[in-house]
């Protein structure tokens, strides 16, 4: 047992933080150290820098073009980047649907679409979530039809992240109404350019546009574009979210986010009141606790000596921690929080703050997080999956 | 010892639920947020129910009405989501307002009472967080009249309101209890500057900067006037806050009992029941003691502040966890612009951080403690 | 709508404190005072002492030999008593069985019972909870079988609370096994001194014996002995159910316990304590709010306007209050609640305390107090029925 | 950065673990309480398997073991629910005795690894709550030696050690952080006085008091040394509470997936599943967190008190949530004292107790907070 990295290891973190260094843009991390603003345009800079490295697809393996590192690189990467101020690579092309189609894709497929989502080129989107599917994922119902060379897709998919960006889309729809829910499922990807398809913005209740609805109708998707076999759909989903492995958790943000609340904290005069002072150290014991889950997971992929099954577990806490860094700045902030001027929200505004400028942002910050308790799996869903671990029934 | 309502009050409660239900709908509110939040409009209508002028004594032109009027009006504005700057202009403004000298209260109260000016309390300071105490802004005795210089913050419905009462220093240093004056200073004043802006909540709020701003003594000795109409605004968004939950719940109860998932109704997975039996305790917490507020109010000044600072921890306590569930056993739809349930989230959040979060409120409860407890402590 | 009693309640008020102090023995208000060990005689003094007054059934009407009170004055009675430091009546004689017997037993079961139950004489246990029948009442197994005159009874109960002291024990009994489950129990009262009757303690995990296990082994119990109606018995328990009211929340004491955890937190050095102050401080909020919830809900029954159904969740909070008064009181003591010397915890030890004496039962209390939560319908049955009112469904 | 366990340290694990299911059963563990709660004999047999020397540099006799080693012994000690004095007597009495003269060490070190020693920390007086640093207890230099006087207040087996080790103050007063010795004081000394008791945890501690009592110098700086060996003392206990946890977990799962209410397995209500997928969340953040304590021991002091208090906090916390909730979830069978599971929720108490509970913890966190923050902060 040993808590410290190997001197490899550390020299491999070293490297990252020097590349990082020198190529993540401070317009950008500025950005992302206070809470402002992100454009696609900075996103994409962003992926277009790792991909030119190599290093948009991080966990790849060398044989599609990955860097090849094991998990503990990875996570060192992710730390790296992710205290340096990077904004979150958006997952859907090179964390989600790219090991899908490493694992059961065509040669074609994957000559076809991993190169694009490496270089950051291609932005992707994910179509799993309905109306009336959320975390009931096999009750959907957008359908496609076999007809000659093409599946005719009709249907809706709704809360699409960043849909509004995408390019291309991956979506999980139904291509048999026999048997249990789940079968009858295929894995398709759509052009999202094709005719038929409509994206329509949804508002969230902090006034930003981040998912969207998007509506197929008749939309014609080769047949070569379907991933792995037909109505085996559902096999495939699993194995994409078998890939959200640790970083669900997001501690590396949260140690970031943890340090910019003291700095706010301080500049609004509460790091010293032993009342707010007790929450921000309550707040770091969870932190350092959630890493150390987090490292004893990556120690047990290392090894491989004994599986750790608190994927879960990583999910409730992480989302929990995200929900409280946020409230305590937004607490932070106090009366200032109430202005709703999005302008100030964005970097370089030349407008007249109210209070300090750092207290824009905060609100709507914390209305925006309530949705990590409820996506990627709800945590009330979580618990039913952590639970019958623990029970085995 | 009764919490029954009078007959007037439930056909006052009535008259408010009416003008919500036809002419206050989720698209109107929702549409006048999105315009920016202005909401003189909706305080002219409830004004025409006679509203405006609840607290203000009928030697005004007011009702006279007390605190459990007060109580029932503002729950249901917290209930139908009602925005207009009420409490602010009905309830805190007339209580400043009782402590000025007669030809003052002469001149303002009538249209305070018909809502023909809009009288709204700027006192927020930078750095002084929920501090009534910590006051910068210098007044300056000139001539028969006051000058005020200094800027305050986050000042509610600042740039549709007539007039400011502010409070400002004529002696003493920021923290000193002693030597904060209580002032009237008029929009259209020399040295007078608003900047408005929309809130978090769908209505507006503004900075109010002062130079040399002519003003109006109401009182010499103002920090009692100013915590006193501030527990008279803690009663009032407490009421608020109540109507709010309550009626969130109720939204939540329908779409737990409509919204299917696994093929049966969401209301029978026994861990969401469990969340709203959760929901309905910190509802019926808080309602009693936005109770206790209103019937608190007329108490002497430390025993009123004790129970004010227990009543607003407690409906602090409840606003956040009611809106935080609520949301949550809503899903995707929760967080969403368009449903409603979302902008009762997040108006009760940001009356938690009005008149003092939990944390203030606990240090108020602490330093109040005595040895003995409960409700006739 | 007026927080304040009428000048007639606070005259009653000043009557019932002056007789209380007035008869409550000092040396029983010490060990109330200090939670100390309360002994048979103790409870059994101050109930003769309130017998002799007409008060042991201070909640029964005129006909029967009560004070007919209104709701009101029960509470100011109730309230008088706990913050004298009276002991708690023991309620199975005077305040559960005693309204059934009024209710639906025969002339001769009322003139028998009755009086002995009011001039506190009799000692009343409770035969309801059976192992493998907890918060499931309608599941019990005892059985009765009628032979002529008796019934004969086998079976066992548990969780009889002071049952080593009971006289008489009313019990649900099987005695038929027709039909649903809540149908088929009959309401029998039933001398303890019967022959076949044993019970035998319950040691708490605190140490103490406070409950029993009554064990019925060929019980022979004359039918006139039944309470109304054979197969009846499910709506007289839940008759005597609807009767646990208001008391159930305990502010009263709690409020008494909450004045000692200030004397213990000041005396322990931690009542200046920012840390330790504020839990006191949301204790004392919670206590407020839960006392505001029990004065609407007599003001509700007082004017017959509109009734509240809060009844669960005044049994949720109250026994959460109660445990967190102990727990806190616990952790003023700290290091000096290790020792379990039983002997410090009766009046009048004359040993050598370890550090002061209020330390002395300030562990055992908390351990005792986990069974709030679990007994009279577990906090997550209560939350069954708390829903189940919310959702309509 | 690996959490594996060695083989080494698996066959130690092992070793315990059969000497607990042989030879530990909850009646034993039971009677022994119920019979004064003496233990002096059970760690005479942890001894023999050698486990009194863990600790004990190898040149005195001992194994020489580090932090790991004794965090997976504890941990099967607590699921053992073993109530002898092991954390005091073989890992923080080495600890203190690190610091003393080679003479002192070669006296005491051998007996302690092979348990014909019980040496343990006598450091609580009345009023210093969890400060160490609150010192009356006087020593005074008298020929080449030194004579103590004072009380000390629960000491952990207190009336079975031959020795104690006593902070005790040669100079300043009580709150001083320096002029604090540590001394040895054997029970067999003139001018000791002890009286021992019953513990709610099965075992037994004492009232010490000293009148002038003969004292061995360890250390003249004791406070570093001090909180050093409380330090171990807190990673021992938080991986006891590990093992209790997990035990107490394992034993109410048995529980729900038996019993039956209302006609089916109580582990098939959804609010019961979920209380117990947050109490595994505390037991794996627990089991994080006694990781985390045993491995920066060997950090400088500051970063290692700061990540102790961290780890006891959150241990604190867990006890306290997994204790009272598996009580809970067994219903009626769980507050009684025949079930092994309330004297696992009681030992779980107890830790919380020892060496700091949360408030303190939290005063230390905060104390010592920086900038930056996580594991490697």
């Amino acid at each position: 047992m040993d808590l410290n990295f190997t001197p490899d290891e550390l020299a491999f973190r070293d490297e990252i933080r020097a590349w990082v260094a020198a190529n993540l843009p401070k317009d950008i991390s500025h950005k992302v150290h206070n809470a402002l603003h992100l454009s696609k345009e900075d996103m994409q800079r962003w992926a277009r820098i790792l991909g030119k490295q190599g290093w948009h697809g991080w966990a790849w393996p060398k044989q599609f073009g990955g860097p090849g590192w094991n998990v503990i690189q990875r996570h060192l990467f992710e730390e790296e980047c992710a205290l340096a101020g990077a904004p979150r690579v958006v997952p859907f092309g090179p964390v989600m649907v790219a090991p899908v189609i490493m694992a059961f894709g065509s040669p074609e497929q994957q000559a076809r679409h991993l190169p694009g989502i490496m270089s950051g080129e291609v932005w992707w989107s994910q179509g799993y979530s309905e109306p009336g599917a959320g975390s009931d994922l096999a009750s959907l119902k957008t359908r496609a039809e076999r007809r000659g060379d093409v599946y005719v897709v009709n249907g809706q998919k709704t809360w699409t992240t960043l849909g509004q960006h995408g390019d291309w889309i991956f979506c999980l729809v139904r291509t048999s109404s026999e048997g249990k829910p789940q079968t009858g499922i295929s894995f398709l990807l759509i052009d999202m350019k094709s005719p038929g398809i409509t994206v329509r913005p949804i508002i969230t209740l902090d006034g930003s546009h981040e998912v969207n609805e998007v509506w197929f109708d008749n939309v014609e998707v080769p047949v070569e574009n379907r991933v792995g076999e037909e109505n085996k759909g559902w096999t495939y989903a699993k194995h994409l979210l078998a890939h959200e492995r640790t970083n669900i958790a997001d501690v590396n943000r949260a140690k970031r986010e943890l340090e910019r609340l003291k700095r706010i904290a301080r500049a609004e005069g509460v790091y010293e009141d032993t009342r707010f002072r007790d929450e921000i150290a309550r707040l770091e014991v969870d932190i350092v606790a959630l890493e150390m889950m987090v490292l004893r997971v990556l120690s047990a992929e290392k090894s491989g000596k004994a599986a750790l099954d608190v994927a879960g577990l990583l999910k409730i806490r992480g989302s929990e921690i995200q929900q409280r860094y946020s409230e305590l700045m937004m607490l932070a902030g106090g009366p200032w929080t109430l202005p709703f001027i999005q302008e100030a929200m964005e970097a370089g505004w030349q407008g007249d703050h109210v209070g300090a400028a750092h207290c824009a942002p905060l609100a709507a910050t914390y209305f925006n997080m309530r949705k990590t308790t409820i996506y990627g799996g709800s945590n009330e869903v979580q618990r039913n999956i952590v639970s019958a671990t623990v029970l085995g029934s | 010892m009764d919490f029954d309502f009078t007959d007037d009050q439930e056909s006052l409660r009535d008259a408010v639920r009416r003008w919500v239900d036809k002419g206050f709908s989720f698209e109107r509110r929702h549409a006048l947020a999105k315009a920016g939040g202005a909401t003189r409009a909706v305080y002219g209508e409830l004004a025409e129910l006679g509203l405006a002028g609840l607290a203000v004594p009928e030697a005004h032109g007011g009702m006279g009405f007390g605190p459990v009027e007060a109580m029932v009006v503002c729950e249901e504005l917290g209930r139908g989501l009602v925005n207009a700057p009420y409490v602010h202009g009905a309830l805190v403004a007339p209580a400043l307002l009782a402590a000025a000298p007669a030809e003052l209260q002469a001149a303002w109260l009538p249209k305070v009472a018909d809502a023909s000016a809009l009288v709204v309390l700027a006192a927020q300071e930078a750095g002084a967080r929920y501090r009534l105490d910590r006051v910068s802004t210098q007044a300056h005795a000139s001539g028969d009249g006051w000058t005020l210089t200094g800027a305050k913050g986050v000042v509610p419905a600042g740039d549709e309101a007539d007039a400011y009462v502010v409070p400002a220093r004529w002696s003493g240093t920021p923290d000193d209890a002693a030597g904060i004056g209580l002032f009237l200073v008029e929009r259209q004043a020399a040295g007078v500057t608003v900047r408005g802006y929309p809130t978090q909540d769908g209505a507006r709020a503004a900075e109010l900067s002062l130079a040399g701003a002519q003003a109006a003594l109401i009182s010499r000795d103002g920090l009692p006037v100013l915590e006193h109409a501030v527990d008279v605004g803690i009663a009032g968004v407490c009421a608020e806050a109540v109507g709010l939950m309550d009626r969130l719940t109720a939204m939540t109860v329908d779409y737990l009992n409509t919204r299917k998932q696994f093929g049966v109704a969401l209301s029978s997975f026994q861990a969401l029941r469990h969340r709203i039996a959760d929901v309905k305790m910190q509802l019926e917490l808080a309602r009693s003691m936005s109770y206790f507020a209103s019937l608190k109010l007329g108490e002497p000044a430390a025993a009123r502040r004790r129970a004010l600072a227990q009543a607003k921890y407690q409906i602090n306590q409840s606003a956040r966890f009611v809106g935080q569930q609520c949301v949550q056993l809503h899903g995707g739809i929760g967080v969403t612009d368009e449903y409603a349930g979302s902008h009762y989230f997040k108006r009760l959040t940001m009356i938690e951080l009005q008149f003092g979060d939990s944390m203030h409120q606990l240090g108020e409860v602490s330093a109040r403690m005595q040895d003995t407890a409960g409700v006739f402590a």
